[in-house]
């Protein structure tokens, strides 16, 4: 069975996020005044093939492992069963 | 006869004018298909066949006791003596960088190493020359800022300092931003190597990325010449990985020393077809290509889009007979996926094949001797009148300080140091003169006493009041900032951009320029070993068409003897007097 | 005096690095990134560069290259290894050094002279320089942005494990961190390239002392 | 009220992703064969306030003009209310 699996990797809340600070300086300076708190992070998509169980205990393993830097970032996992697999 | 009188209808789709194609046709003794037209077209534009500007070469001087290798192949060589030789080119990516400045200059970056390794020379130094349109304008700020991203992302990474060059900006640009970027590379005499393919029976190999649909964006062709793919699968972008790029560097550099390999090209723009039918003119053979052999990164892809496909980081390596185990084994460690795609032919021609199906069959000949026009130039009243301008009734500042200060103000002769301290101008440790300390970068040569001198230099304005002049003054300027550091000018390498040379003003322009860059190259015993050549460059503004200042960037090397006897341009402490040499 | 030098897939100061060790007088050799030992060697050095194109982030694909366990396990004999600018990145990923490397405060890639205070003279390579003392080194970097949780952070200053600090920091790291030590001291990471100007032709020769102070721990 | 808007911005699927190709040659050399399709993109978190259709149709602006290239890039937009806000 193919996944089509999705992490997510952010910045942990206490840390500086100076691309967040520039996006929102920018936006800011375009008028959007009502945007606060913007944080840039990473998005890894893959597909994956093997059983449900199996394919969510390898993905956060990965996401754990190697897809993020635990010292600095935390990370969520979505899998999916991809469609017409 | 229905689908001949379609091809020849849409020639233009295919980059032909119709009196190309009649042309091809009368060459070929019958009429092409669709894919044949198309990869004429490629091999026919402007910045494959130079059309327009090839016939203008002929005043430049090419030869020299100290040119090693001058035009024609992938890069020109010069002699620094002890064995070595400097290969060095300039290449332009304008019109890629004003639709997407970040990945455009640093394709463009890309492109012009690949030229130079693929020379057996390894990369120790780029130099970029950028012009921009009016500073305040967003829009100006947003292509400064991706060009620079660009070059800076692409030559920090593959570990090439950025060791000088230009900034200008000036109004003409504004649409039609130029980034030329400059490199050199260092090579022993043996190991020059040259974008040919050896005899009949050479292997043809295929190295690096995946073809996918890069740059077909940007093509017109009808719908039905083209796979299932929508515009959408079809990026105008080509994207580049300067990591890849990397490890095809470090691959081609060894497989030439150890002479694994009887020729070298890299894959430029319309990639596949012009890499190999360049390799086989120089060679006056022949090809037999399977296009179901290269790799593909996209699905369903079709061969007119797997010949014209600006995918990146990709080369031609033809194999010396009998080292074939070697050389794939070589690529395996640095992890490049290779394929056998063709084979040196006896015949002239460039064949390809599809499915078991020959669809091209093309005189090597015929595909790179593209037709040469020469034009009728005429200067433009409006521009000989500035010149001609009588300045003596120009009143005289009464602040020369305030004059002096919003000079410096300009961004074009304001500190750079914004942009350089973005480029690591140091990685392999051979910079001696970095940006902001002389008139050009000095590197030195290790294991030698000597050193190499750099710099890319043009003055628009004057380009465009008096081309002959001004384009003369470009090279002279290049090899006084030579001269300051302490090198002796060996050679240039040109990078012409123009406007369009239909327009007999623009035509004129061209005409007078080569001539000047002959004369002055020729005086200052300065030959051109090879260079590049962007035309087109204009915008529509209410009606009028605007072509960017006439732009012959000149760039220059040198040789230093002994790198310790070299100059900055720093005062030292103490006291000093200043001399002003010539008028 | 041998040295290796571990090459990754896109390390760029890796002959910069050889360069160096031969010009102080000792031995340098590349040793690739899939050898499955590194010889017999006295210190091992991790280069500058881009490895593996500074994809997913800076040093993490480097970090679990097979290479990576015999440099542990060196490390962990106490032998004296290296990592300067890229290869900083890759002992904090590979758990050699506490903390990370982020993208620079201001975005941009960033390379000029910078001023260094030597902070603790007592690892193998900054015992060759007073305490105290004031260099000039180049910095090439994108990602040098120093980050500890700061308890980690104590725990550096209290065991005097900050062996350079930014007088001019180009890049927004904590503290000024510019270069650290294992607890055992005898792993430095450094983001500075001292292998840059150990020539006088270069413009600078502050980077020598690194290499002296290497050379002579592995004489003793 | 405040609303918690996550823009996904991704590569196109025919642009080249070399952070991609490259950590899914990662993932298979530390034995991780049954990954594929590795494509790796950008997660832009950020807090607006206003009503949600308005901040809808702005998030969705924010994305195409600013938070993505369209020249490379494409996007997803998805708006939660921010609890307890
Ligand atoms: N785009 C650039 N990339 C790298 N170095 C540059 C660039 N533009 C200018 N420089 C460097 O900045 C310094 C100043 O440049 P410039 O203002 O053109 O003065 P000059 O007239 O002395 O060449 C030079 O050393 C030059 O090489």
């Amino acid at each position: 069975m193919k996944y089509h699996v999705q992490v997510f990797v952010s910045l942990k809340p206490s840390i500086l996020d100076p691309q967040g600070r520039t996006v929102e300086r920018a936006l800011s300076h375009l008028g959007h005044e009502n945007v606060s708190g913007v944080r840039v992070g990473k998005l890894v998509e893959m597909v994956m093939e093997g059983e449900r169980a199996a394919v969510e205990a390898q993905a956060r393993a990965l996401a754990e492992t190697v897809l993020s830097n635990p010292v600095m970032e935390s990370f969520r996992v979505e899998v999916r069963e991809l469609a017409g697999a | 006869m229905t689908q001949i009188a379609s091809l020849r209808d849409r020639a233009a789709t295919f980059g032909l004018t119709v009196e190309e194609f009649d042309l091809l046709v009368s060459r070929i003794g019958r009429e092409p298909n669709a894919l044949e037209a198309a990869i004429v077209g490629a091999m026919w534009s402007e910045h494959c066949g130079y059309k327009n500007s090839r016939p203008l070469f002929g005043v430049f001087p090419t030869t020299g006791p100290q040119v090693l290798q001058g035009p024609g192949e992938n890069a020109g060589v010069v002699d620094i003596g002890d064995g070595l030789g400097v290969a060095f080119k300039m290449e332009s990516h304008n019109h890629p960088s004003a639709v997407e400045p970040v990945q455009g200059a640093a394709t463009g970056v890309g492109g012009i190493l690949r030229d130079i390794f693929a020379m057996g020379a390894r990369p120790f130094a780029v130099l970029d020359s950028l012009r921009f349109g009016d500073p305040a304008s967003a829009r100006t700020r947003f292509l400064v800022n991706g060009v620079v991203e660009g070059i800076s992302h692409y030559g920090n990474a593959i570990g090439v300092p950025t060791v000088g060059g230009e900034v200008t900006f000036h109004p003409s640009y504004q649409e039609n931003p130029l980034v030329n970027v400059m490199a050199l590379g260092l090579l022993k005499h043996e190991d020059l190597a040259k974008g040919t393919m050896g005899a009949v029976g050479n292997q043809i190999v295929y190295v690096g990325s995946k073809t996918g649909r890069d740059g077909l964006g940007g093509a017109v062709f009808a719908s039905a010449d083209l796979s299932d793919a929508s515009q959408a699968d079809r990026p105008a972008v080509q994207v580049g990985d300067p990591f890849m790029e990397k490890l095809l560097l470090e691959a081609t550099l060894e497989a030439i020393e150890r002479g694994l390999v009887a020729g070298v090209q890299d894959m430029g723009a319309a990639g596949l077809v012009s890499s190999t039918c360049e390799m086989a003119y120089r060679a006056g053979l022949g090809v037999d290509m399977d296009l179901d052999k290269v790799p593909t990164r996209e699905t369903g892809m079709v061969p007119m889009e797997l010949c014209l496909s600006e995918s990146q980081e990709r080369m031609v390596l033809v194999p010396v007979p009998g080292l074939e185990r070697e050389l794939i084994d070589l690529l395996a460690k640095w992890e490049l996926d290779v394929v056998v795609i063709g084979e040196v032919a006896a015949h002239d021609k460039y064949r390809l094949f599809w499915r078991g199906e020959v669809v091209c069959d093309l005189p090597v000949s015929v595909l790179n001797e593209a037709p040469k026009y020469t034009r009728e130039g005429v200067e433009s009243d409006e521009i000989k009148a500035k010149r001609e301008r009588d300045l003596s009734g120009v009143p005289m500042p009464e602040d020369f300080s305030s004059v002096l200060l919003s000079l410096l103000a300009h961004p074009t002769i304001a500190s750079k140091r914004s942009i350089f301290e973005r480029y690591d101008h140091q990685v392999m440790t051979n910079t001696v003169l970095v940006p902001g300390a002389a008139d050009a970068a000095v590197l030195r040569v290790k294991g030698t006493a000597k050193g190499v001198a750099a710099t890319s230099d043009c003055n628009p304005r004057f380009v465009y009041l008096d081309p002959y002049v001004g384009a003369a003054a470009a090279v002279a300027e290049a090899a006084r900032n030579l001269a300051c550091v302490g090198a002796t000018p060996l050679a240039i390498t040109d990078n012409l951009n123009f406007g369009n040379p239909h327009r007999p003003d623009v035509y004129y322009q061209l005409q007078q320029a080569t001539k000047g860059i002959g004369d002055a190259c020729r005086a200052l015993n300065t030959p051109v070993t090879g260079g590049n050549v962007s035309l087109y460059n204009q915008y529509v503004e209410e009606g009028r068409t605007v072509a960017i200042h006439p732009t012959p960037t000149i760039g220059m090397v040198g040789v230093l003897p002994n790198v310790d006897e070299r100059a900055a341009t720093a005062f030292a402490k103490g006291a000093h007097t200043l001399y002003v040499l010539g008028h | 005096m041998n040295v290796a030098v571990i090459q990754f897939p896109g390390s760029n100061c890796d002959a910069d690095a050889v360069n160096a060790v031969r010009v102080m007088g000792g031995e340098a050799r590349l040793v690739w990134h899939t050898e499955d030992s590194l010889g017999n060697v006295d210190a091992v050095i991790l280069p500058g560069g881009f490895s593996y194109g500074d994809h997913l982030r800076s040093g993490a694909i480097a970090a679990r290259s097979p290479i990576m366990a015999s440099v542990k396990a060196f490390a962990e004999r106490g032998g004296p290894v290296l990592g300067i600018c890229n290869g900083f990145q890759i002992l904090c990923e590979a758990g050699l050094l506490p903390g990370a490397l982020a993208r620079n405060g201001h975005l941009h890639f960033v390379c000029r002279p910078v001023r260094l205070r030597v902070e603790s003279t007592s690892s193998v390579f900054t015992s060759e320089y007073a305490p105290r003392q004031e260099l000039t080194v180049p910095v090439a970097h994108g990602e040098g942005n120093y980050y500890a949780e700061a308890a980690t952070i104590e725990r550096l200053l209290g065991e005097g494990r900050v062996a350079f600090r930014y007088l001019d920091n180009p890049n927004g790291s904590l503290n000024d961190i510019a270069g650290i030590v294992s607890e055992r001291g005898n792993v430095l990471g450094m983001m500075p390239h001292p292998e840059r100007v150990v020539e006088s032709v270069l413009g600078g020769t502050d980077g020598r002392g690194v290499f002296e102070g290497l050379f002579k721990a592995v004489v003793k």
